[in-house]
């Protein structure tokens, strides 16, 4: 196992607490009601929002609110081995957990019996997908006039060479110690997802966590220069 | 639509009013487990198995052994996969199909607590290194469902691997032999709803709960794996509480397991 | 071929007139509306009821009738080489012909719109299982106190070394000549369900229905002792 | 929903009343058959084929062999797999799809029929022993649906393998052989409407038919495979009388195959 | 590989402009409301036409006109190496582009509300399928007494060797150079269908499509004498 | 349904009545596409990639190379595989789920041209002939769509193709290398609606037309794939017309892909 942590930086040069390079630019589809494009390190991923529009079939519909249908796709291409087209379970299960983090914040009993949907494109992958995912969905949700609390925003903290680091790169996230992805709502910093894979005492965790809080509370700021920018200029 | 069903909004205010008097309906404390019934060796064809009760939640775990090729990215160890069944006999929301994003998750939590603690020793399940490795299929059946199906599932499939054995016998390749584990992982899972947190929530409380979480800790109390579910959100202190509540129920839990 | 009759008895000591040890258990699970475990020498079965409730979709529904929608199915763990789950082919057939016969008994006509379904899930399997199966889901039918004309019961004779025996164990099914499964009536004798693989003569088939016949009776008693128990002790 | 389509209390009434006359609507004896009319290597890509028709029922058989690896548990012996399609093309109630329960069910006890009668020589369909064998694909392809599938697909099954070839040189293994056979098994079946049982139902007589039997018997006359299907029941002596009846109407068939 | 033309002739003897021996039957089958059995070279297909008969479910009817549904399938015993049973890629557009000649034809406004089921059953393949699927579905809609502009005829055309050649057969399929099957309105010489895949100067197209054209309108002849010896004869 | 989505009558009746005075909705010329965007290696997975942009239609292509077995009839040449994905990111109209006809037809006529120029050097391919062959997997993803995916994604492909190395670092194989290529097909395509055929159509006048027609040429101008679809029809002079402006329009696209 090669090491992952040398003179206190990382293989890719980073301090512990940095972030890889973010870019994020609202509202760059033609027929989506929002959309956002946003790199993150080498992640390249798409969102897209449609709705709220008639839930179908009817029997899906909920008389007292909207519902929230995320759906995160990988592009075969976006990955070393080639991935087959369609859901893996992988996949479901973030669907499912980015489909509730979102729903945590969307004023969803504004529009009875419709559907938000909500499509994330993967189109580049370098560890931190589903953060990156659910950021620019947010992002995509406030392009397309949804109301929301709050902008929820996502990013990671994690273990390596027992050392916690904010934002794992892909070769700290297949050979790292732990992976502990967030989604917060920023105002309020309540926990709109959380899920950790790996190994942490007690203590790393209050760190990681501390530190996850801190590089998602960036990031938002990323977000909203990114809905000014498309807005104000 | 999700597991649990429909719930009148009565029996919801019902749940919310009692907790506010720090009271669940079946008259548990917040911090309370239901009692928890572990069976083993229940099956004869399974390589391993348990019957977990939590309550009236049943869940039946079976091991299976197969001989397969390894990852190419981990040659020289054996496979594990972690399925959840949730057949229509264990609910009357439950139907038949390929498995839905609840049981998906349920199951993908449960494989996380098993790899990351490093239950199982995958590193002496090569038969051949690079060509042939035991792929272990944890296969969790719930049978009858009143809620918590992440720590009767965990606990289930914690038990099976307990008493599975390696076929060798079957592949002409020896004698069988015990798999090869080390300490398991212990699951404990929180909801919410109106202010009150409560661990292993029943069939009514998950269909009132606003937010799920689940720890994984190892022997050590360290923390294995952890997931929030639904659309409901915790503070961070509540996070943590949460993790140290779930470290002292496991610790009783691991007992029963290793008892 | 090993031998599979010595000094007139079966490998696993049985008189070719006998069965396997049977136990059966009713109303064992909470949810359901009606249920029973049932242990058929290296069988144990769970069946669940469920219904009568509301037909969905819609257009499935009867209006004359409850539809009786039995599904057979084998857990992964129930066999030697892994099941991979989900229905296949055989469980198939199997759901069909138990539907078919547990229909013939129930008064479908009391419930229109609506459908029973009767859950059958074999969790370790040694020969026999689709007899296992019907009489647990008979047993389970009467908890849910699903009107009946009458208790199936179902057992199967068959063929090994050229003597007719009566439920035949894993080796004798796979090695052996025939094998001849039935569900009746008891009270009527009428026969419900009859599927027969093998060879057998005329004279031959006979003797094993004779024989089958005998042991479903002997087991009908053991499914009313097991009510018995249920509701009166 | 079954595969026949819905049908008027009216009809079926004249149904029931002409039989208690003892008459079918067709004019036929409750224990006589529709015309039955077989044509044998009908098509050029399958390695063996029939058309069989049976009053206006029509089914097609195609064979087809390929080179595949043998079951664990017969290493020396070539496999056969039986598949029953209902398309479209062959009835206003037949959806596209993948096989449903009805075909999966005719498919089946016409597969027993032929495996159980031992029709396929299968122990000399071995390549190499353990490693490759001949894989016999029975499909049967129903091209127009007047009742009575099990015993037009079982005799078009029949035929078809009759005049079915082992494709060597396609393999570059030989030239081609005949396919090694024993002699076929011959199905017969009875619906039972009313208090009448008939042979070989027409469409009409499915439509109201409350129990089904098919009985397949060898050369010998002995029983080699039987099917009761539907929700109605039979009696003892009905069955018995069933396997009799069958009996003698197989012998009859068995011309028409072997003539 | 080998040589397709020899000393002007083809590898089957035919002359470039010659079709296969083709065989029509109109009205073969019992159940359907009109069906075709057709023989072109190596090829045997069946079409049978169920409708125009309400379209279910209901949420697929046009309330303006019925909707034409072929689907083109081949036996799994109908092509050298098994195929397996259900449609794939191939077969789903040759259905969509059949669907489309076809409902060209039709007077759909007639039928609102309904659908026309187009089932083609390839029984035995040798290279031209599709043609021989059209020509035949064509035919099972008039049996059918569908009310039709025209009956539409398929023909392809192509080149081996170098040589524009009527109608391929497999070997020329395969080993030549082009292909190009198209489907017309016999009487308006309305082009509804035309694929082409190999490669063609634009002098040979034209070449190759007033070759098909040509092979259609015979065709076409022998689609009107077998609805001719059905109904007079 | 097809993927263009419902269009109201009145607009129908606007975008024909304009087309006959020889005007578009958006202004172009009958005979015009509008801008076209090429850009290149804007992924970092992929062995190859290009996002090309027609309009407000944009489509992403990847290639992914994996080794894989030859096909049987040509065990000497790698093999190419091409799939459109029409994700629900990129309409309201589309859907998840496996792909529709309409994306098999777009991948199928998209891999023809590809094909029948010959564009992929598939006899370079071989790694152990007859054993290991490179499989070139060409994901056409649809990102926002507005009309023409056929030229969108063929175009893309084609940029795509251009980039891709064979990865043989990945497979111990030795140095990456450039893809080995000839000269790309151009695509064109038209639709007609009322008496008008366009070319490059955008989501409006698909939702209009009544046929399509698509012509893909090589680099001499040669025909190498073509398709028609759609319930409208052609007249011959039609079809020919079609083919020469596609002709002409491919080579001025032919100069922005190898520009």
């Amino acid at each position: 196992m090669s090491e992952l942590i040398k003179d206190g930086l990382r293989i890719d040069g980073r301090k512990p607490d940095e972030l890889r390079p973010i870019k994020i630019e609202a509202g760059v589809l033609y027929r989506a009601d929002g959309s956002c494009y946003l790199e993150w390190g080498g992640n390249k991923v798409l969102a897209a929002v449609y709705g709220p529009r008639e839930a179908i079939p009817r029997h899906i519909q909920d008389p007292t609110k909207a519902l929230v249908n995320a759906r995160y796709n990988m592009a075969s291409f976006s990955v070393k081995e080639r991935k087959r087209p369609g859901p893996d379970r992988r996949s479901t299960e973030i669907s499912k957990v980015t489909s509730e983090a979102l729903e945590n914040v969307i004023f969803t009993e504004l529009f009875p019996r419709t559907t938000i949907d909500v499509n994330i494109e993967v189109l580049d992958a370098e560890a931190g997908t589903r953060c990156a995912g659910i950021t620019a969905a947010a992002v995509a949700l406030a392009d397309a006039g949804i109301p929301m609390r709050d902008i929820p925003v996502a990013c990671a903290a994690g273990k390596v060479d027992g050392v916690v680091v904010l934002d794992l790169s892909a070769e700290e996230d297949q050979q790292g110690d732990a992976d502990l992805p967030i989604a917060i709502s920023p105002r309020s910093e309540e926990i709109l997802l959380l899920q950790m894979d790996g190994h942490l005492t007690y203590k790393e965790f209050e760190e990681a966590l501390e530190l996850a809080l801190k590089g998602a509370k960036y990031v938002s700021k990323l977000q909203k220069e990114a809905l000014m920018k498309k807005y104000k200029g | 639509m999700d597991i649990t069903g429909r719930i009148s909004a009565v029996k919801r205010d019902y749940l919310i009013s009692l907790a506010k008097e720090g009271k669940r309906a079946d008259g548990r404390d917040f911090d309370e487990y239901r009692e928890i019934k572990i069976d083993r060796e229940v099956l004869r064809n399974a390589e391993g198995s348990a019957m977990v009760k939590i309550g009236n939640t049943t869940v039946m775990a079976g091991i299976k052994l197969e001989v397969g090729e390894p990852y190419p990215d981990s040659p020289e160890e054996g496979a594990m996969t972690t399925s959840v069944e949730l057949p229509p006999l264990a609910s009357p929301e439950f139907e038949p199909g390929p498995p839905k994003p609840d049981a998906i998750e349920i199951a993908r939590v449960i494989d996380r607590g098993i790899r990351e603690s490093e239950y199982i020793q995958l590193d002496k399940l090569a038969i051949e290194p690079g060509e042939k490795v035991w792929i272990v299929f944890i296969d969790i059946h719930v049978l009858d469902y009143d809620g918590n199906l992440f720590d009767a599932g965990s606990l289930a499939a914690s038990a099976a691997l307990q008493n599975a054995v390696i076929p060798n016998e079957r592949y002409e390749l020896g004698e069988n032999l015990p798999l090869p584990i080390n300490l398991p992982p212990v699951s404990c899972t929180f909801v919410k709803f109106g202010d009150a947190i409560v661990v292993d929530p029943n069939l009514e409380e998950e269909q009132v709960a606003e937010a799920r979480f689940t720890v994984a800790t190892d022997a050590n109390g360290d923390i294995r794996a952890m997931q929030k579910g639904l659309s409901g959100s915790f503070i961070i202190d509540e996070i943590k509480n949460n993790i140290k509540r779930g470290q002292i129920h496991a610790k009783k839990i691991r007992k029963l397991l290793e008892g």
